[in-house]
C-alpha cells in the first residue's frame, strides 16, 4: 500500500505542472495549423473515463494493455480525432507521448516497458489540436510470465498425445508387440488377388498421383509389398503405371524384393512398373487405355487421388474388374465407396500399412493416435452425461463439473 | 467492346470447346489446349510467386533504402539451394535443406492449428446437454453426440470390433456413409456449377443467346 | 552432413512454431515472423523449380527424344508468353507513377488479359469436364452393392434433390417440415456434422502425430534415398 | 479423322454460326414448349432404361449429351422454381441484416475465376445488399485473384442500380485492400494490426489516409466478417486463425465441394452462417431480394441433379436384376 501512495504524490508534485506545460505547447502548435473548422476552436472534446491498465499476461514483462471508455463525443461523425496517450514512468517521472489513437478505438498495447518498473498513463481526447483534461490510469507494474498459462489445458492434452506417440514408438522399437485389430481391407486384398489367379488375368496397381513425400503414397507402396509377394509366389502379371519418377523407382525396388523373396529374381521385369506422365489427365487417359487393352481382373487404387478417381473407377467397372481402393482424400472417398468393391477409408489405409510393415514409427503413432481418440471418446461420453444430468437435476456440483469439462476443451483467446 | 475483348472472348470460346472435345475422344484440339494450359499455368504461378513472394518479401525488405534487413537473405539462400535439383545428383542433395525448412515449418504450424480447432474445440463442442428443447432437438442432439462417438470408434484400431464395441463401430460406419453421401451430393452440385459457368460464358458472353 | 543438417533444420523450425504458440513473445514471435517470410521466399523457388523442370523436360522432348514435339513446343511458348507479359507489366508497373500491380486490368493485351481469357478459361473448363464424368460414372459404376453403399447413395439423392427447388416440388404433398429441403437440412446439420466431426478429429490427431514424427526426425521419407 | 467426324466438325461450326448470327438474341422457349421438351427427354430415358435392363449399357457419350442438355436447355426455359431456404443461409443473412447502417464488415474474397460460378452470385448479392443498406465494406483477399473478383461484384452492384454510383464513394463506403500473400499468417497478423499487412489499398493509397479505415486497427473494430472461399486458405483458416484466436464473428460462402466439411464449425458456433455452392447462392439471392445468375442457374442445377439420380437408378436396377438372376441360377 505504501508503494502505491508515494507515486501518487509524485504525480501531483512533478507531473501535473508538466502536463500543464505540455498542454500549453500543444495548444500553441495547434494555433499554427492552417485549416481549422470554425467550431473546433471552441470545441474541446469530452474526456474519456475508466482508464484501466492491465499487465499483459504472457510476455517478458514489457507489455501492458490499456483500455478506456470512449469519450461521449466519439460517435459517428462526432467531433473528435482521437486519444493522445502519455506514459509516465513513476520512479523518474519521465513522460513519453506515445501516439494519438484514432477515434472509435479504446485499446492500446504498450510493449516498450521494463519489467519491475511502475507506470501510469494519461489519456486526452483530441480534436483539431484542442485537448480535453487528462484522465489518469491506475499504476501498473508489468511482470514476467514466460508461458501463456491460459493455454495450460491445451498444453496438457497435447503433451499426453505427443507423449503417447513417442512412448509407443519407443515401445515398438524395442521389438514389443503392439496390438492392432484385424483390418477387413487386407482380407479383401487377398481375395481380390485370388480372383486374378483363378482367372489368369493381370493385376493393375495405381499408387495415386502424388509423389513419395505424401504419406498416402507411402502407405500405398507398403500395401504393394503385400500384393507383390502373392504376385511373385503365383506368377501373376502385375501392371503398375505411375505418374512420378520417384514412385517408379520405389515401386520397382519393392516388387523386385518380393521376387527375390520368392526365389525367382529372373522372373522380375522392370516393365512391370512404367512411368507415364506427371500430368493428371494425361496420366488418367493412359491408364484408361491400359485397362481397356489388358482387361485386368483386379484393380488396386491405393494412394492420393483427386478428380481422376471417378474416371478410373468407371473404366474399371466397365471391364468388370474387382476394385479395391484406399485413400485419405475426403472429397474422393464417396466416389470410391460407391464404385469399388472395397474401400480403405482414410486412416484405415494408414492402419493397414502399419499392420503390414510392422514398422515401429507407423505402429507407434497409430497407437498414440488411438490414445487421443480414446481421450476424445471418454470426454464426449462423460461430458455429455454430466452436462445432461446437470441440466436435468440442476445440481450445482454437477454444473461445476460440466463447466470444468467444457473449459478443459476450450481455448481462451 | 474493344477489339482485344472480342478477340479474347473468341479465343476463350475456342479453348473451352477444345477442352470439351475430350468428351468425344482424345484429339488434337484437346492436346493443343492441354499443352497451352500446362504452359500458361506454370507461367502464371511463376510470375505470381515472383511478384508476391520474392519481390514483396525479399527484395523490398532486403533492399529497403532506409533500413535494409539481413534476415530475408537466409530465405533467399535456402531458396537458391532448392534449384540445385536442376543440376544433377552431385549437388542436388543440397535441396534437402530448404525442403527440410518447408516441411518443418508446415509441421509446426499445422500441428497446433489443427489440434486446437479441429480436435480440441470439436470435442468441446460435442460436450453439451442432450435433453434440451423439443423432441426433435433431443433426437438431433443425441445423434450428433452418438454419431461423433461411433465414428471415432470405427477409427479406433486398438480393440477388435466385437460385441458392443463392434456394434458401435458399425453404427459409426453408417454415419460415415451418410456423411460421404452428403459430400457426394455436394460434389455433384459443385461440378455441375463449374460447367454452368462455362456454358454461361459460351451462350451469354460469346453467342449472346441469353441475356 | 547430408542427413543431419536437414533433420536439425526441421527440428528447430518446427519447435519454434510450436513454442511460439505457448510463448507468444520475443524472441519466438520474431523467429516466427522471419520464418514466415522465408517460407514465402522458399515457396517461390519451389514453384520456380517445378516450372523450370517442366521447361527442361519439354526441351529434352523437342531436341533429344523427338516425341510429342508440338506438344512440348506449345508448352514452352505459352510459358514464355505468360512470363514475358508478367515481367513486362510488373516492371513497368513499378516504374510508373502511381505504381500499379502486374495483374491490374488495363486495355490491350497484357498479363491480366492472358489470365482472364487463356488461363482461367482453360483451367475452369478442365475442371468442368468432371460434371460429365460424374454423370457417366454414376450410371456405369455407382452401385448399391451393400448396405453401406446404399446408405451413401440414398443420402446423396436426398441432399441432391433437397438442395434444389425440384425437391420440394416433388414432395409438395407432404407437410412443410417433412419436405425434401427440410430433410436435406437435417442430414447436413445433424448426420453430416457428426460424421465430419469424427473424421475431423481423426485427421487432426493423425496430423499431430505425423508432424511430431517429422519434427523429431523419425520420419525421413521426404529426404528421399541417399 | 474419319469422314463422319469431319462432317460433324463442320456441322458444329455451322451450328455456332447459326447461333451467333441467325437465332434470336436472347432466345427463349415458352413454358409450353419447355414442358414438351422436358416430357420428350424423359421419354427417351425410358428407352435407355429398357436397354440397360437388357444388359446393354448405353455409351458414355450418350450420358454426356444428357448432362449437356440438362445444363443448357433450362437457360432458355421460361419457368419459375421456388427456392427453399436453409437455416444456415438464413442465419448468415440475419447476421448481416441485424447490422446497423454505418457498420463495418470485412469481406475476404478467397477464390479465383474457376470457382466464380458458385461464389460470384453470393458476392454480388452481398455487395448489392450492403451498399443499399449503407453497410461499409472492407475488401481483402488471401487469393491473388480475390480482390479482382470483388471489383466485379462492386461493378455488378453499380450496373444493377446506377444511382449507387453517386451514393457509394470509394474510400468512404467501401475500400479494396487488395491481396496479401502468406495465407493463414496474414490472418494471424491482422489480429494485431490490419495496417501491418495492408500498408496501402489496391491503388497504393496509404492506409491512414482512407476515411473508412480511420477507426480500424484490428478485428475488434470490425462489426462482422464475411468470407467467400474456394479452398485453402479459406474458411477453415479464418476459423482457426481469427475466430478461435481473436473472437471474430464470421459467416462464409463456400464452394459446394468444401461446404460439408465446414458444418462442424457451424454446429460448434465457430461460424454463424454458411452458404454452400449454387444452392446457397440462390437462397441468398432470394433472401436479399437481388435475384440474378444463381436463380437462373439453379434451374439447370435441378435438371442436372435429376439426370444424375435417374442414371444412378437405371444403372442400379440393371445391377440388382443381374444379382437376382445370378442368385436364381
Amino acid at each position: 500500500m505504501k508503494d502505491y501512495h508515494r507515486p501518487q504524490l509524485l504525480f501531483q508534485i512533478f507531473i501535473l505542472p508538466l502536463v500543464v506545460i505540455l498542454s500549453l505547447t500543444s495548444a500553441l502548435t495547434a494555433q499554427e495549423q492552417p485549416v481549422i473548422p470554425a467550431d473546433s476552436i471552441i470545441h474541446i472534446p469530452a474526456p474519456t473515463s475508466n482508464v484501466v491498465a492491465v499487465d499483459y499476461v504472457y510476455d517478458r514483462g514489457e507489455t501492458v494493455e490499456l483500455t478506456w471508455n470512449l469519450s461521449p463525443d466519439d460517435t459517428i461523425g462526432g467531433r473528435i480525432d482521437g486519444y493522445e496517450l502519455t506514459r509516465i514512468e513513476q520512479s523518474t517521472g519521465k513522460m513519453d507521448t506515445l501516439e494519438v489513437i484514432p477515434a472509435g478505438i479504446s485499446y492500446y498495447k504498450d510493449d516498450k516497458l521494463t519489467h519491475g518498473h511502475k507506470y501510469a498513463y494519461l489519456i486526452r481526447s483530441v480534436y483539431f489540436g484542442a485537448k480535453s483534461s487528462p484522465v489518469s490510469s491506475n499504476i501498473i507494474t508489468p511482470s514476467i510470465e514466460i508461458i501463456n498459462w491460459r493455454l495450460a489445458n491445451l498444453f496438457a492434452i497435447a503433451f499426453i498425445l505427443c507423449g503417447s506417440v513417442i512412448y509407443f514408438i519407443a515401445h515398438a522399437k524395442k521389438g514389443k508387440k503392439l496390438f492392432i485389430r484385424k483390418i477387413a481391407g487386407l482380407e479383401a486384398i487377398d481375395e481380390a488377388i485370388g480372383r486374378a489367379t483363378e482367372m489368369g488375368r493381370p493385376i493393375l496397381f495405381v499408387p495415386g498421383i502424388n509423389d513419395m513425400d505424401d504419406v498416402q503414397t507411402i502407405a500405398g507402396i507398403t500395401l504393394l509389398s503385400r500384393v507383390a509377394k502373392v504376385v511373385a509366389d503365383y506368377d501373376i502379371r502385375i501392371n503398375m503405371p505411375v505418374s512420378r519418377s520417384l514412385v517408379m523407382t520405389t515401386a520397382r525396388e519393392t516388387i523386385k524384393e518380393a521376387y527375390i523373396g520368392a526365389g525367382r529374381p529372373d522372373a522380375y521385369n522392370d516393365d512391370m512398373v512404367r512411368y507415364i506422365t506427371d500430368e493428371q489427365f494425361g496420366y488418367v487417359a493412359a491408364v484408361d487405355g491400359i485397362m481397356v487393352r489388358d482387361k485386368p481382373a483386379t484393380c488396386f487404387y491405393l494412394g492420393a487421388f483427386f478428380a481422376e478417381s471417378l474416371i478410373l473407377a468407371e473404366t474399371g467397372n466397365s471391364i468388370g474388374a474387382i476394385q479395391i481402393a484406399g485413400t485419405a482424400q475426403p472429397a474422393q472417398l464417396p466416389f470410391f465407396v460407391a464404385a469399388c468393391d472395397y474401400t480403405l477409408i482414410g486412416e484405415e489405409l494408414f492402419a493397414a500399412s502399419a499392420y503390414l510393415s510392422n514398422e515401429p514409427k507407423q505402429l507407434g503413432s497409430l497407437k498414440g493416435q488411438d490414445v487421443g481418440k480414446f481421450v476424445a471418446m471418454i470426454a464426449i461420453v462423460i461430458g455429455v452425461l454430466i452436462a445432461t444430468l446437470a441440466e436435468l437435476t440442476g445440481s450445482s456440483s454437477l454444473e461445476n463439473l460440466s463447466e470444468f469439462m467444457n473449459r478443459l476443451f476450450t481455448i481462451v483467446s | 467492346m474493344s477489339w482485344e475483348q472480342t478477340f479474347g472472348i473468341w479465343l476463350a470460346a475456342a479453348f473451352t470447346l477444345g477442352i470439351v472435345s475430350f468428351l468425344y475422344r482424345d484429339n488434337i484440339f484437346y492436346k493443343v489446349c492441354e499443352a497451352i494450359f500446362v504452359g500458361s499455368s506454370a507461367g502464371y504461378w511463376f510470375v505470381t510467386y515472383f511478384w508476391d513472394n520474392l519481390y514483396r518479401k525479399f527484395y523490398l525488405q532486403a533492399f529497403d533504402p532506409v533500413s535494409p534487413h539481413i534476415a530475408p537473405w537466409v530465405g533467399f539462400i535456402l531458396g537458391v539451394l532448392m534449384l540445385t535439383r536442376l543440376f544433377g545428383a552431385k549437388i542436388a542433395w543440397l535441396s534437402r535443406w530448404p525442403l527440410a525448412f518447408i516441411i518443418g515449418a508446415t509441421a509446426g504450424v499445422y500441428m497446433m492449428f489443427y489440434f486446437v480447432s479441429n480436435a480440441m474445440l470439436q470435442i468441446g463442442a460435442s460436450i453439451k446437454p442432450v435433453f434440451v428443447g423439443s423432441f426433435g432437438d433431443i433426437v438431433s442432439n443425441v445423434l450428433i453426440a452418438a454419431g461423433t462417438f461411433c465414428g471415432l470408434v470405427y477409427f479406433f484400431f486398438s480393440k477388435e470390433h466385437k460385441g458392443v464395441f463392434g456394434g458401435a463401430a458399425r453404427v459409426g460406419i453408417w454415419f460415415l456413409m451418410v456423411t460421404f453421401g452428403a459430400s457426394f451430393g455436394y460434389t455433384v452440385m459443385s461440378r455441375m456449377s463449374l460447367m454452368l459457368g462455362r456454358l454461361d460464358f459460351l451462350f451469354g458472353d460469346w453467342l449472346r443467346l441469353i441475356s | 552432413m547430408r542427413r543431419e543438417i536437414p533433420i536439425a533444420i526441421t527440428f528447430i523450425v518446427g519447435t519454434v512454431f510450436i513454442i511460439a504458440y505457448f510463448i507468444p513473445h520475443y524472441p519466438f514471435n520474431q523467429f516466427e515472423n522471419w520464418f514466415n517470410d522465408w517460407f514465402a521466399i522458399v515457396a517461390a523457388f519451389a514453384i520456380w523449380l517445378g516450372a523450370l523442370n517442366l521447361l527442361k523436360i519439354s526441351a529434352i522432348k523437342i531436341f533429344l527424344k523427338k516425341t510429342d514435339q508440338l506438344h512440348a513446343a506449345l508448352i514452352i511458348i505459352s510459358f514464355l508468353v505468360m512470363i514475358f507479359y508478367g515481367f513486362y507489366n510488373g516492371f513497368s508497373g513499378i516504374m510508373a507513377n502511381p505504381p500499379y500491380s502486374y495483374r491490374d486490368p488495363a486495355p490491350g493485351i497484357n498479363f491480366s488479359w492472358l489470365y482472364d481469357y487463356v488461363y482461367s478459361s482453360l483451367s475452369a473448363t478442365m475442371f468442368a469436364l468432371l460434371a460429365f464424368f460424374v454423370a457417366s460414372a454414376s450410371y456405369r459404376a455407382f452401385r448399391a452393392r451393400n448396405f453401406e453403399a446404399t446408405l451413401l447413395l440414398v443420402a446423396g439423392f436426398l441432399v441432391m434433390l433437397g438442395r434444389v427447388p425440384v425437391g420440394d416440388l416433388i414432395t409438395q404433398w407432404l407437410p412443410r417440415d417433412y419436405q425434401l429441403s427440410q430433410l436435406a437440412n437435417w442430414i447436413m446439420n445433424i448426420l453430416n456434422t457428426a460424421g465430419q466431426r469424427a473424421i475431423m478429429i481423426g485427421i487432426a490427431l493423425g496430423l499431430v502425430s505425423t508432424s511430431l514424427r517429422i519434427i523429431l526426425g523419425l520420419e525421413r521419407a521426404y529426404l528421399g534415398g541417399d | 479423322m474419319r469422314t463422319r467426324e469431319i462432317i460433324a466438325f463442320f456441322a458444329l461450326i455451322a451450328l455456332i454460326l447459326l447461333a451467333k448470327y441467325v437465332l434470336p438474341h436472347p432466345m427463349q422457349f415458352s413454358p409450353t414448349l419447355s414442358l414438351i421438351i422436358i416430357i420428350l427427354l424423359s421419354l427417351t430415358f425410358i428407352i435407355i432404361g429398357v436397354l440397360t435392363l437388357q444388359g446393354k449399357f448405353v455409351e458414355r457419350r450418350i450420358v454426356f449429351i444428357y448432362v449437356g442438355a440438362a445444363l443448357t436447355l433450362p437457360f432458355f426455359m421460361q419457368i419459375e422454381l421456388e427456392v427453399p431456404i436453409s437455416p444456415e443461409v438464413q442465419s448468415a443473412y440475419d447476421q448481416i441484416e441485424s447490422l446497423n447502417p454505418g457498420s463495418k464488415i470485412l469481406a475476404a474474397f478467397d477464390y479465383d475465376p474457376p470457382s466464380a460460378p458458385e461464389l460470384q452470385p453470393m458476392a454480388d448479392a452481398f455487395m448489392k445488399y450492403c451498399f443499399h443498406k449503407g453497410i461499409k465494406v472492407i475488401i481483402m483477399g488471401l487469393w491473388p485473384q480475390g480482390p479482382q473478383q470483388a471489383g466485379q461484384s462492386v461493378e455488378a452492384a453499380f450496373e444493377d442500380d446506377p444511382a449507387l454510383r453517386d451514393k457509394i464513394r470509394y474510400g468512404v463506403d467501401y475500400v479494396n485492400l487488395g491481396f496479401q500473400s502468406g495465407n493463414e499468417f496474414v490472418i494471424l497478423r491482422m489480429g494485431e494490426s490490419f495496417k501491418a499487412m495492408f500498408p496501402a489499398d489496391i491503388y497504393g493509397t496509404p492506409y491512414d489516409s482512407i476515411p473508412i479505415l480511420r477507426n480500424v486497427k484490428n478485428y475488434s473494430n470490425i462489426d462482422y466478417c464475411m468470407n467467400f472461399s474456394a479452398g485453402k486458405p479459406g474458411t477453415q483458416e479464418w476459423v482457426q486463425g481469427a475466430v478461435d484466436r481473436f473472437g471474430l464473428k464470421l459467416s462464409a460462402g463456400n464452394t459446394a465441394v468444401q461446404a460439408p466439411m465446414i458444418y462442424p464449425y457451424l454446429q460448434a458456433g465457430q461460424l454463424d452462417g454458411l452458404m454452400g455452392g449454387m444452392a446457397g447462392a440462390a437462397e441468398f439471392e432470394k433472401l436479399t431480394g437481388y435475384k440474378d445468375k444463381a436463380t437462373t442457374f439453379i434451374k439447370s442445377q435441378s435438371f442436372a441433379h435429376i439426370v444424375v439420380i435417374v442414371f444412378i437408378i437405371i444403372g442400379n436396377m440393371a445391377f440388382l436384376r443381374g444379382k437376382t438372376e445370378r442368385k436364381v441360377k
